[in-house]
């Protein structure tokens, strides 16, 4: 694995969960969370983790964050955090 | 067969769970004689289990035929067993009670409730057989997530608690997974004999991963015991969750992770390193003595009988976290002991609470009053349980307390001694209280009128048999391990024996 | 609260972080958990022993076998538990047998409808794929099963429930999930009743015509499509039940 | 460069920390519910991305044995059809595995791969039930923010 594609998809993963969590807006927030899980399987695709990387692409980026729009629009858009 | 006994235990409950699942939906009169079908079967098993470790010695159980450290085994030796044994007898008697609550708590779900609850079961009894570290992450799981629907299916507040259960539960089960990550990070393996083989073997005693992943496995398990500062999710779920629910989670949750807490304790770590090396007995002794008398006050504040229960399930927490690192062979004797009295007496409080509630609809203690009249069994039942509780001869509660202070004494833990001998007296203020208003309580007036369609002819408002068997079964085996308490104890001395406790100190 | 949880997190990191020093560097294949004996069983005796190219497949349904029936379990439990959190009307819906009547159906929007119409059969195909042929490429049972569930969240998301509930009606769901497990366990007690451990598939060759070590390779097959069983039906159900807020009815 | 790489080797390690402290700091301090969860999924992400890393090994692939060696009957195959022998000759089980040559730093390590997919399901199945109780809090309490609950709790004493 390259380490400075490695670095830069780290830095990326640490900026979408801060995002993600500091949005005010929870439909964004669990858009964000989508790409956090993305980036997520793209690093372990590249640690020759194909399996977790699929499972994760199908689980995390898909379904996950279908759950979460489901919730976030049977209930409510605004956060106060 | 006989081979098969310690994976029937659990498979048995767990393959009639899926049954029930899928025939109990339409056929509502099939989910309990399933479920007690169910647990008998894992009672059975657990029987055959304790007297072939009693004969044998540990016996071991390899899943897919892979011997470990490649395949998931089960070892059974006397702590899995006796414990296994404790948490399927419990869960049979809390399902007999089961029988008229739950159609009257959660009319419509009768058979989702049935499932969740055998799979509840299901992953206690996994993790106490299991040998793998990660297979135990898995079952703690089962069981959290089970217990997360168990509650939520209660009232309003239920579900409230259910949240915060899951946001602890979750960060402990997650502390756990950390621990065993850094277990393996520097053994490369997930068996936890084989760990423990491998710590030796390469000397990482002093490595600071094993360090960490001791603490944050230990906080992990703290947190889902409900240990003092940790404990903030316990009352309200077990306080506003359905009766069965709380009869069943209540005795066996906290219990099962003291147990994962020895077994961490003695076979992964060793008892040199959590004791002698680390050298943290005198702390974590204090913390449990504040745990004890924390969980014991707040207890006696409250109204609310399902809740005065859920902080003396607190404060015995504290009992045997601390009669654990009280690093003496007689205090981890009396916590093991103390696991299985204490399933069956917080078993036997919740049953008669549960009972209180159905017959009554009123979880406060004025709603005792006058009770020795009317349900005398019933009263009973309750009696042993709180002597037991309070430490009262010859029921169970009274020796376990008994090797805990003897551990305390001849370790030097007299602040540990002073804790539990308090605790015991707070108890016997809180039952005190409540007998006499069951006792002396002014007779029910006519004009209550919550009662009047459950009246017999003779002014008697018995429970029904359902309800009323489980508890004095539960009563009986109080006594009974009480009475009996040298052969437990031996089977507990010989499991302890093999382990080097305390040896610095003497 | 803030402060409190600041102060918790920093010592949990500072804690950890103390750690990190004494790690084997990172992609060492001398390190210890690579190096042991476990993980070099795993790649150079899978294929001996199980005949299946994909170590990841054979740990996990052969090797790890009992754990990853529970890990069915999680979502089965998953499954059943939102079902009894959440939904609202009485399960009587499994009593009647008269079809639904009430229709919420939104108008179809041509493109999104054309565009799912050509997309959801090759979902499918791609999901039975990713089951039949996790032996020998990434997948399994358990990403087929949530992709096959995905086809039909996509039914649900471009049309509305009732139309992705006249593929997998509600009461179907619950049986298609126990079934799936069924089929999990029932590999591991036919290898109890044929006097073996739980999961032992080699015993199998007995009722299979396959030598001992075909035994296990076809059982795991067997086992993964039960996943996916398990998978597809409670997947779809947390959908159904998440974004009709329990009454399904609506849709999004 | 050399110091790059040498600070290569471990940044991993603390950058996962700092995520899974990101995630556990969101469980404990937020006070909207669904925040919450994404936090607890964040925590549990990073833990498994921790896992992954275990098994990563310089120079090694996917842990997936190559077509080649599972299935050597295409070199014999063709050149049995050079000297005109048509023959489908597939060899045994037995046989492939006594030509079988595994080097195992060629492979990456799959125990934690199977380890996390197990740990995956275990975190959506742990957030599906986690929103089935917020959309359920919700039609209690008509609030996804925890102080909000407490006080409509409160007030209804």
């Amino acid at each position: 694995m390259i380490w400075a594609f490695d670095l830069i998809t780290l830095i990326f993963l640490v900026i979408t969960a801060i995002i993600s969590l500091q949005t005010k807006d929870l439909l964004s927030a669990a858009m964000i969370f989508g790409v956090y899980s993305f980036l997520m399987c793209l690093l372990w695709a590249g640690m020759a983790a194909v399996d977790v990387a699929f499972t994760e692409s199908a689980v995390g980026a898909g379904v996950s964050a279908v759950f979460l729009i489901a919730t976030v629009l049977r209930t409510t858009r605004r956060s106060s955090d | 067969m006989i081979d098969q006994s310690p994976a029937l235990i659990l498979l048995a409950p767990f393959l009639l769970a899926i049954l029930l699942a899928l025939l109990g939906i339409k056929r509502e009169w099939l989910c309990f004689p399933l479920v007690i079908a169910g647990l008998a079967i894992s009672v059975a098993a657990s029987v055959v289990t304790l007297l072939r470790v009693i004969d044998e010695g540990t016996i071991q159980y390899f899943f897919g035929g892979w011997e470990p450290p490649f395949g998931i085994n089960l070892r059974v030796d006397g702590l899995n067993a006796l414990v296994a044994l404790a948490v399927s007898t419990v869960s049979l008697l809390t399902a007999i009670y089961s029988k008229r609550a739950v159609p009257a708590e959660t009319s419509d779900k009768v058979s989702q409730f049935y499932t969740l609850y055998l799979l509840s079961v299901t992953g206690l009894l996994g993790i106490v057989l299991t040998g793998d570290a990660f297979n135990l992450y898995v079952l703690i799981e089962i069981s959290a997530l089970t217990s997360y629907a168990l509650i939520g299916m209660g009232s309003r507040r239920a579900t409230l608690a259910a949240y915060k259960y899951l946001i602890m539960g979750t960060i402990g089960a997650s502390f756990y997974l950390l621990g065993v990550g850094y277990l393996y990070i520097k053994t490369g393996s997930l068996n936890m004999y084989d760990i423990q083989e491998q710590i030796v073997a390469n000397n990482l005693h002093g490595s600071p991963s094993i360090f960490v992943a001791f603490v944050v496995i230990i906080v992990g398990v703290w947190i889902k015991m409900a240990f003092f500062p940790l404990h903030s999710w316990l009352p309200n779920s077990y306080a506003y969750g359905p009766s069965t629910t709380s009869a069943l989670l209540g005795p066996l949750v906290t219990k099962v992770m003291i147990y994962v807490m020895i077994r961490m304790i003695l076979t992964v770590f060793g008892p040199e390193f959590a004791f002698d090396q680390l050298d943290w007995s005198n702390i974590i002794v204090w913390m449990s003595v504040i745990a004890i008398l924390a969980a014991s006050i707040s207890a006696l504040a409250q109204a609310s009988l399902q809740k005065i229960l859920a902080f003396l399930i607190i404060a015995e927490v504290g009992y045997m976290v601390g009669g654990v690192w009280l690093a003496d062979k007689m205090g981890m004797i009396g916590s093991i002991y103390h696991i299985i009295a204490d399933a069956f007496m917080t078993l036997c409080v919740f049953l008669f609470a549960g009972i209180i509630f159905t017959k009554t609809g009123r979880h406060d203690i004025s709603a005792m009053e006058g009770l020795f009249t009317k349900m005398p069994l019933t009263m009973v039942g309750f009696l042993v349980g709180a002597f037991s509780l309070i430490g009262i001869p010859p029921t169970a509660g009274f020796f376990s307390k008994w090797y805990l202070i003897q551990g305390g004494i001849s370790s030097g833990h007299y602040e540990y001694v002073a804790a539990l001998l308090i605790s015991s007296l707070i108890n016997a203020v809180i039952f005190f209280r409540i007998i006499e208003i069951a006792y002396f309580g002014s007779k029910p007036a006519e004009g209550h009128g919550y009662h009047h369609n459950e009246e017999q002819k003779d002014g008697t408002m018995e429970a029904s048999f359902s309800m009323l068997f489980p508890l004095l079964i539960t009563a009986a085996v109080l006594l009974g391990i009480g009475l009996y308490n040298q052969e437990v104890v031996e089977i507990i001395t010989n499991f302890v024996s093999q382990f080097n406790i305390g040896a610095i100190i003497l | 609260m803030k402060s409190f949880a600041l102060i918790t997190v920093i010592l949990t990191g500072w804690l950890l972080l103390s750690a990190v020093s004494d790690f084997p560097s990172w992609g060492d294949t001398e390190s210890p958990a690579n190096d042991y004996r476990l993980s070099q069983h795993y790649i150079t005796e899978t294929f001996p022993e199980s005949s299946v190219p994909n170590m990841v497949t054979a740990v996990l349904a052969d090797y790890r076998g009992y754990d990853t029936m529970f890990e069915t379990v999680v979502i089965f439990v998953a499954g059943i538990a939102i079902m009894s959190i959440l939904r609202r009307k009485p399960l009587d819906y499994l009593k009647d047998t008269g079809r639904e009547t009430r229709s919420y159906k939104k108008d179809p929007d041509l493109i999104i409808d054309t565009t799912c119409r050509l997309m959801i059969p090759i979902i499918q195909l791609f999901a039975l794929y990713v089951v039949a042929h996790g032996h020998h490429s990434p997948g399994g049972g358990f990403q087929g099963g949530v992709i096959f569930g995905a086809s039909f969240i996509l039914l649900a998301l471009s049309r509305d429930l009732q139309a992705a509930q006249r593929w997998v009606p509600e009461k179907r769901v619950l049986n298609l999930a126990g079934i799936g497990i069924l089929i999990y366990s029932g590999f591991g007690f036919a290898c109890m009743i044929l006097g073996s451990n739980f999961l032992d598939y080699e015993i199998l060759h007995k009722i299979m015509p396959a030598t001992p070590v075909e035994a296990r390779s076809h059982s795991m097959l067997g086992v993964e499509i039960g996943v996916a069983f398990t998978c597809t039906a409670i997947m779809f159900s947390i959908y159904s039940n998440l974004a009709s807020n329990g009454d399904m009815k609506e849709t999004l | 460069m050399e110091l790059l790489e040498a600070l290569s080797t471990k940044f991993n390690y603390w950058i996962y920390i700092i995520i899974m402290m990101i995630g556990l700091y969101a469980m404990i301090s937020k006070n909207n519910l669904v925040k919450k969860l994404i936090g607890m999924s964040i925590f549990q992400t990073a833990i498994i991305l921790f896992y992954v890393s275990i098994g990563v090994k310089e120079g090694a692939t996917i842990p997936i044995l190559y077509h080649d060696q599972v299935h050597p009957s295409h070199g014999y195959s063709h050149h049995k059809a050079d000297t005109g022998h048509i023959e489908d000759h597939h060899p045994s089980h037995e046989e492939i595995v006594a030509n079988l040559l595994i080097e195992p730093d060629d492979f990456g390590n799959p125990l934690p791969h199977v380890l996390m997919l197990t740990a995956i399901v275990v975190g959506v199945a742990t957030l599906g039930v986690g929103l089935a109780l917020t959309q359920k809090i919700y039609r209690d309490f008509g609030s996804i923010e925890e102080s909000e609950i407490l006080e409509s709790i409160k007030s209804a004493k």
